[in-house]
């Protein structure tokens, strides 16, 4: 590791600490678009990373951005893009070939007001099922989303961790006011942090086969100018990399392990924060800068009377479906604020199945205030 | 016939992939013959080769050649290489895609590539329709010829790629068919050797589609059109380069030294780093 | 002249002086000079006449030039020798006494008369007076005339670089003038570069010849066209426009003739340059010392020969990519203003002589192969081998004209270098391997020049066995490849059978295959041995027939190298008159159009050979370009409404000659049309040769058998000549390019008339004898003896009958 | 100077036409024909003979004439065909 790594308290805002959590991830190639509310994060690394003597470049598009990073984790680099709604969009094809290709890679998006163009500066959580289901064709996916600047920090590492293990593009669903609001980060030196780097094969080059998965479902990853000579593609493949795609069993091995990957692995990967929740009888389920909000809510709850308790998402895919169910049977209800027209509220209906969900919608540049879902938690009774 | 002596240039090719997908008589297997002998001619370190393609019959060419190789998403092959060259300079990245993949859908990644003089080998198959679909009409196809989506004859005008190219910026540009096999196996040779972002159009026949719409059913019916038509005018104006049914200009068009993207970043790089480590003591 | 000359001499009456010359005995031994001289004062509008000795004399001449001031002769007839040698003289004699040159007549009384009837002075001395009559009576229609000049582009083509072209090339650059000189082969050299020792001084031939070719190399004056050829002449003297066509040589200049390419070519066959007994690539130089020494690819073989590059073995091997298959033969196109033949000659092919057993034989090899052998940079390095076993030969025999002076292979000339060649080589054997034994099996040794004598002497000194008498035939060993000369000692006169390890056919010179097409191109004519034929064999040696082109080398016969580079020099120096001069002046005999007689139906402008015409439809007329005008009066011929006539060969100045002739005993005379190029120059040539005929044809000259239109012979016959004899040159070799082909229309054309009409159309005779063939003219003479003297009164009747529409207008 | 050449040239064996074998990997084949037509020296021709793909496979007319230029190896669109030296058999004596 470089000695430029900062440690230490910073006054930060969250692109900035989501930018210096990817170098101390060792994020060594950044290739992004600028586009408001992420254009700091590439503003940021396009000054640090030659510091460090690694890779800023910025691309024509943000389609071009996302190829980009795919080749760069190909050639055996860490290598993240940050991008907005529009850009996410653009990028959807591609993070589909990195999932097929399972290239290790991370993708922040920092929501903003959309559809479209939409409200450049202003806040959203509108792209959360865009997260999962933005490619084409089935296939399992992570996302992490922050609610602080110290969690814009923590998050990114914990991204470059996943899909380094996973070999799957990793996704840190943030939104502008958490992307652009300041507040203090600790920086933990780099010894006490725990990094992960994805698995090299152990075999000759003659007996590797790239898509041969171990138990946990991950092939271990040979790059370029290693002598593998291996060979890689976006069509359905069999573990040779060669395609196949005329074959029902191929695909059908391929398509599930790419799912089951994430899903079998799921309880490693999720991560939630409980506040109050044992006794909770009304449970507030939120993520990202609403939680923020949803956390004094419950607090004046309790104050008056009301056992509620909240749960914060971090990891919104693969979603804690069992987990809600669980904590659902030992509640009266559910209330669901979100930043959009109910996107995330499905999976909590879904999971909670009787117990009733009221979803609180909230659009435009403010998020909702702690009277709001107060009243909504009062509401359930 | 004697089997064990395995064809000249077997080493270049993936075994268990041959024989390849492609029509008999198309163009595209010449262009892979030609890379296979210009590596073998230059002695390559195929553990430093990385061939990218995107999607299009060429598009297997990834497939085909015993290499690090890469098959992207349709017309991102540029950006893809990109990224891989940047993080690792001591690749030589080659770019082996067809005229739709890389002008159609892939246009602004390939005049970023070249404005930026990228440090990657473009060799493009342009078999003057988008032949893996059933033959649609692409950027190049000539004007007033059939395809399956211009029935009454095309009404655009083509792009001339070499002009195109040499527009953008790359440092090489050469164009030949797949008649002149020699002198395409020397561009694609010197090609390889080149620094910064350098480009060699093929024209590579499509009998099977293209052929069979615009009167010249067999392969050898493209190939004497070729062999008619093409007239070598070395380092003459590209934009005069145009394709037309009698006159294909072919030739090598430009042949200049400009400081590859990688080496610029990285020697700013290595130097803010210095910088930076000084500060740091 | 001055105006008013010519105001004088038109209105005047003809005031004619007639000169008779008894030229020594030429003309006196067989012709009564007196009589006929007598004989002119009588005719109209003499006022003088009188035979001298010598009329071309300066007396003589001083004489005319007296008389034409205090007699005021406007019109001068001199009856002596051909036109073709003293017109020129006279014309000058009578211009500078202030008459104008084109009033003045020859009458050949020597060559056409005194010499071919030689014991009939009877006879001669009637056909003098004719003759006489003929002159006077187209002098008194002369008319004065103005030669006009033309311009002379000061740059000068010389075809073919061997030693001549190259020796011509450098002698006008360095005048200053800018040569363009055009080779054939790859480079410059021909035969002399092939040669190993030149004779009589035994320097190494390439050694003294490299230095002039690399001075050609780098003249600035010189633009060097090798492997190319002369594709299209036109135009005249001092303003040819040349089309050469510059084959691809598929290397460019950039060619440092490292020969890396040759190592990796494929290819490889016989190199010409070696007489095939050594190899080369497909890409090659012909020899070391090549000028241009950039190299090219033989296309014939070189396996990119249908236009798609197969093989790039020489491109890869050529680090200053100096290979390029894309090169295109083009056409330059120049305007010279003189051009230098010397395209030299093939060798002699012995294989046609099957005697010698050339070819069947291995070590039975022609003096040239033998050159390549001896030569160090040969395919032998040097040494002379026998090609059966590759062994040095203790036995050698030179056999010497073979393809010269020899009837049996149509060579009957002699080829001037192969004695001396001979010798030459015998010394070089000699002086390698001395203890060799060498036959020399010869007719005649000449050693002719200058210290050919001593190198003869030598020879013999060194032990060269001299033997007269070819051998009959060459026999085989079939095991040991030795051969056996079996023939006679003519001067022992007795038979021998001798043995050599090796046999030397000391080959001739012989026309090149394609100096047809050369002669094509510039309208030259060639002698029967295929040589071009020079305008004359004493006084204009190196010029040709054609204005402005000039011969060099063995192009215009055999000859040693020292004498092709002294013919060179000349044709320099006369192709630098005329460029030094930088205009000529144009012989007043181009046609005369009258615009109110002219249909504007185009047959003149049709068989013009130079298109010197030019019609305006509108205007119905036709105009002249004098410069381009050849002067062979074949479109006066063609006007059938007389709207078009030939100065100084006018429809009435010819007619007048028709009617003197057959003023008396016509049913005894046969007119005869000569053309001044050919068989004019051909009866000459049998008066030379004191070549005997009988008296009975009287010669009109013009200057072209074209300008005999079918008017003049129908008059002849209808003014009761007994027959008419109608000549030129022969197809192909016409001066005029193709005017005797309308000759040949016509005459066929009279015929059919004569046919239909039931008349013997024998009277009508029609020759082709160019200027060599005195004796085919000769003959035809003899032969038109019997049609002239076997003609019945009632047949001339007859024809008069058939043919008096032609008397009209007389 | 076109002269008939009546002596074959001393080094002859230098004229000695290199000794080849033309291999077909049969079944690559896909029936083009660009070796048959482009080879300079016509040493292929197409066969009655079908392969695996039932197309005419071609077949060497006249091996003599090959000169390994190799153009065949080079123009095949399969990499069905190539050609190797054999070892020069000894110039025999004529």
């Amino acid at each position: 590791m470089q000695k430029k790594l900062l440690t230490g308290p910073y006054f930060l805002n969250g692109d900035l600490a989501c930018a210096e959590g990817a170098l101390v991830a060792g994020c060594g190639f950044f290739a992004g678009y600028p586009i408001t509310p992420a254009t700091e994060i590439a503003e940021h690394l396009s000054q640090r990373m030659p510091e460090l003597g690694r890779i800023y470049v910025q691309m024509e598009d943000e389609i071009a951005s996302m190829a980009a990073i795919i080749g760069a984790s190909y050639s055996g680099l860490k290598a993240m893009t940050a991008t907005s709604g529009p850009g996410f969009s653009l990028m959807q094809e591609n993070i589909g070939l990195a999932v097929m290709t399972e290239a290790p890679c991370v993708i922040v998006d920092v929501m903003r007001g959309g559809p479209s163009t939409g409200q450049p500066t202003m806040p959203g959580q509108q792209d959360v099922m865009q997260a999962k289901w933005g490619s084409h064709g089935d296939y399992g996916i992570i996302a992490l989303t922050p609610a602080s600047v110290q969690e814009m920090f923590n998050l990114t590492i914990e991204a470059f961790n996943l899909s380094e293990t996973y070999r799957v593009p990793t996704l840190l669903m943030a939104d502008e006011i958490v992307g652009h609001m300041w507040e203090k980060v600790v920086i933990p030196p780099p010894e006490k942090l725990k990094i992960v780097n994805r698995k090299k094969p152990q075999v000759s080059p003659d007996e590797y086969r790239p898509f041969q998965p171990d138990d946990d479902l991950v092939p271990p990853m040979a790059c370029f100018g290693e002598g593998y000579h291996f060979h890689a593609t976006g069509l359905t493949h069999d573990e040779s990399g060669y395609p196949k795609t005329s074959s029902s069993k191929v695909q059908s091995e391929l398509v599930n392990r790419l799912c089951q990957k994430i899903e079998k692995n799921a309880d490693k990967i999720i991560r939630c924060e409980e506040t109050m929740l044992d006794d909770a009888e009304i449970v507030v389920v939120a993520y990202g800068i609403v939680a923020r909000a949803a956390l004094s809510a419950v607090r004046k709850a309790r104050e008056n009377g009301i056992k509620a308790g909240l749960l914060r998402l971090i990891t919104l895919w693969p979603f804690p479906t069992e987990y809600i169910g669980k904590i659902a049977k030992r509640t009266h209800g559910i209330v669901v604020p979100e930043m959009n027209c109910g996107q995330m509220v499905r999976e909590v209906e879904r999971a909670a199945k009787e117990t009733p969900v009221t979803f609180l919608s909230k659009l435009g540049e403010e998020p909702h205030t702690p009277m709001e879902i107060l009243e909504a938690i009062k509401g359930v009774r | 016939m004697v089997l064990e002596t395995a064809h000249p240039y077997s080493k270049y090719l993936r075994a268990e992939m041959m024989p390849h997908i492609w029509c008999p008589g198309c163009g595209n297997g010449i262009v892979l013959n030609c890379f296979a002998h210009a590596l073998d001619e230059l002695k390559f370190d195929l553990d430093k080769l990385v061939v990218v393609s995107g999607i299009g019959c060429i598009g297997r060419t990834a497939g085909y050649v015993n290499a690090d190789s890469f098959h992207t998403t349709h017309g991102r092959a540029l950006a893809f290489a990109s990224g891989v060259k940047l993080a690792n300079p001591e690749l030589e990245v080659v770019v082996i895609s067809g005229d739709g993949d890389l002008f159609a859908i892939g246009g602004n990644h390939f005049i970023h590539a070249a404005r930026r003089n990228m440090g990657i080998k473009v060799l493009c198959a342009n078999n003057l329709n988008y032949g893996m679909t059933g033959g649609q009409q692409g950027p190049t196809t000539p004007l007033e010829s059939f395809t399956t989506t211009s029935p009454y004859g095309s009404i655009e005008n083509p792009f001339n790629l070499v002009h195109l190219a040499a527009a953008s910026g790359s440092t090489y540009v050469a164009r030949w068919t797949t008649l002149h096999v020699r002198r395409l196996t020397q561009s694609i040779k010197k090609m390889l050797q080149k620094k910064g972002f350098s480009f060699v159009e093929v024209l590579a026949q499509c009998p099977e589609i293209y052929g069979r719409y615009n009167k010249m059913r067999s392969g050898l019916e493209m190939m004497s059109w070729f062999k008619r038509a093409s007239v070598v005018e070395n380092f003459t104006d590209p934009s005069k380069a145009e394709i037309s049914a009698d006159k294909i200009p072919v030739g090598e068009f430009v042949d200049v030294e400009k400081l590859s993207y990688e080496k610029m970043l990285h020697e700013k790089i290595s130097k803010i780093n210095e910088r930076a480590m000084e500060m740091v003591k | 002249m001055t105006e008013d000359q010519k105001q004088q001499s038109k209105q005047d009456e003809p005031r004619i002086g007639v000169y008779v010359c008894h030229c020594g005995l030429n003309i006196a031994g067989s012709v009564d000079c007196a009589e006929v001289a007598k004989f002119a004062a009588t005719l109209p509008h003499v006022v003088l006449a009188q035979d001298n000795r010598y009329t071309c004399s300066d007396q003589g001449q001083a004489g005319i030039q007296k008389d034409i001031k205090e007699k005021k002769l406007n019109r001068v007839v001199v009856a002596s020798c051909s036109p073709r040698l003293h017109e020129p003289t006279f014309r000058k004699t009578c211009e500078d006494a202030g008459l104008n040159k084109y009033l003045f007549e020859m009458a050949n009384i020597r060559e056409h008369c005194s010499w071919v009837h030689l014991y009939d002075r009877k006879a001669g001395t009637e056909k003098a007076k004719d003759l006489v009559k003929m002159a006077v009576a187209k002098a008194t229609l002369l008319q004065p005339a103005e030669e006009i000049e033309v311009p002379i582009t000061r740059k000068v083509l010389v075809i073919g670089g061997g030693v001549a072209g190259i020796q011509a090339a450098l002698d006008l650059a360095d005048t200053g003038y800018k040569v363009y000189l055009v080779e054939k082969e790859p480079s410059i050299g021909g035969m002399m570069a092939r040669i190993d020792k030149t004779f009589p001084t035994m320097d190494c031939s390439i050694c003294i010849l490299a230095p002039k070719m690399s001075d050609i190399g780098h003249h600035p004056n010189v633009e060097l066209l090798t492997n190319s050829e002369v594709s299209e002449v036109k135009g005249y003297i001092g303003n040819f426009h040349v089309k050469v066509l510059k084959k691809a040589r598929y290397v460019t200049k950039d060619c440092t003739a490292c020969g890396e390419c040759v190592k990796v070519c494929p290819i490889v066959t016989a190199n010409e340059f070696d007489v095939g007994l050594a190899t080369r690539h497909g890409i090659y130089t012909p020899f070391a010392q090549a000028v241009p020494s950039t190299y090219i690819i033989d296309m014939n073989l070189c396996l990119n020969k249908d236009g798609v590059i197969v093989c790039d073995k020489c491109i890869k091997a050529c680090e200053r990519q100096a290979i390029k298959f894309e090169m295109k033969p083009e056409i330059q196109e120049m305007e010279v203003g003189t051009i230098v033949v010397a395209t030299g000659a093939d060798v002699f092919d012995p294989s046609v002589i099957p005697d010698y057993g050339y070819g069947k034989f291995p070590n039975v090899i022609t003096s040239l192969e033998f050159e390549r052998l001896i030569n160090a940079g040969g395919p032998s390095g040097g040494h002379l081998i026998r090609p059966s076993d590759k062994q040095i030969p203790k036995r050698v025999a030179f056999i010497q004209c073979v393809g010269s002076r020899s009837e049996k292979t149509g060579k009957p000339y002699c080829s001037n270098v192969c004695c001396m060649n001979t010798i030459k080589d015998s010394l070089l054997i000699k002086e390698h391997w001395p203890d060799t034994e060498i036959y020399v099996f010869y007719v005649d040794i000449r050693a002719y020049g200058k210290g050919f004598e001593d190198l003869y002497k030598r020879a013999r000194k060194e032990g060269v066995v001299f033997i007269r008498g070819l051998p009959a035939e060459i026999r085989e060993d079939k095991r040991t490849h030795n051969l056996w000369l079996i023939g006679e000692n003519t001067l022992k006169s007795e038979l021998y059978r001798t043995n050599a390890d090796m046999v030397i056919l000391s080959i001739g010179l012989e026309a090149r295959k394609d100096s047809e097409t050369i002669q094509r191109l510039l309208t030259l004519s060639r002698n029967q041995d295929g040589f071009f034929l020079e305008a004359h064999p004493k006084l204009r040696p190196v010029d040709a027939a054609t204005g402005g082109i000039f011969f060099a080398g063995c192009a215009e016969s055999p000859k040693d190298i020292k004498d092709s580079v002294t013919q060179a020099s000349a044709a320099a120096a006369r192709a630098g008159i005329l460029m030094a001069k930088g205009k000529v002046t144009v012989e007043a005999i181009t046609p005369i159009p009258f615009p109110e007689k002219c249909k504007a139906c185009g047959l003149c402008i049709k068989v013009c050979p130079y298109n010197a015409l030019t019609l305006d439809k509108e205007k119905k007329r036709v105009t002249v370009i004098e410069a381009a005008c050849g002067g062979c009066g074949t479109c006066a011929a063609e006007c059938t409404f007389g709207a078009l006539t030939q100065s100084h060969f006018t429809d009435e100045q010819i007619i007048a000659q028709i009617d003197a002739i057959t003023e008396y005993d016509a049913n005894k005379k046969t007119v005869a049309f000569c053309c001044n190029w050919c068989s004019y120059a051909g009866a000459d040539f049998a008066g030379v040769s004191r070549m005997q005929y009988p008296a009975h044809a009287r010669i009109i000259r013009t200057m072209c058998s074209g300008r005999v239109s079918i008017k003049f012979i129908e008059r002849a016959f209808a003014r009761g000549a007994a027959a008419v004899l109608v000549s030129g040159c022969h197809i192909g070799d016409c001066h005029y390019i193709n005017a005797n082909y309308q000759t040949q229309k016509r005459v066929e054309r009279t015929w059919k008339k004569m046919e239909q009409n039931g008349l013997n159309k024998e009277r009508l005779q029609l020759l082709w004898a160019s200027a060599a063939e005195g004796e085919k003219f000769a003959t035809k003479i003899r032969e038109m003896q019997s049609i002239v003297e076997n003609v019945k009164p009632e047949e001339i009747e007859k024809t008069q009958k058939v043919f008096e529409k032609a008397l009209e207008g007389s | 100077m076109p002269e008939r050449i009546r002596h074959p040239p001393l080094d002859k064996e230098k004229m000695e036409q290199v000794q080849t074998e033309i291999h077909l990997i049969e079944d690559q084949c896909k029936g083009c024909g660009y070796c048959i037509e482009y080879c300079p020296r016509k040493v292929l021709e197409e066969s009655n003979e079908i392969n695996a793909r039932g197309v005419h496979i071609p077949k060497v007319s006249d091996i003599s004439k090959c000169i390994m230029c190799s153009f065949c190896t080079a123009v095949c669109p399969d990499f069905a065909i190539f050609v190797e030296e054999k070892p020069a058999r000894k110039v025999k004596e004529d």
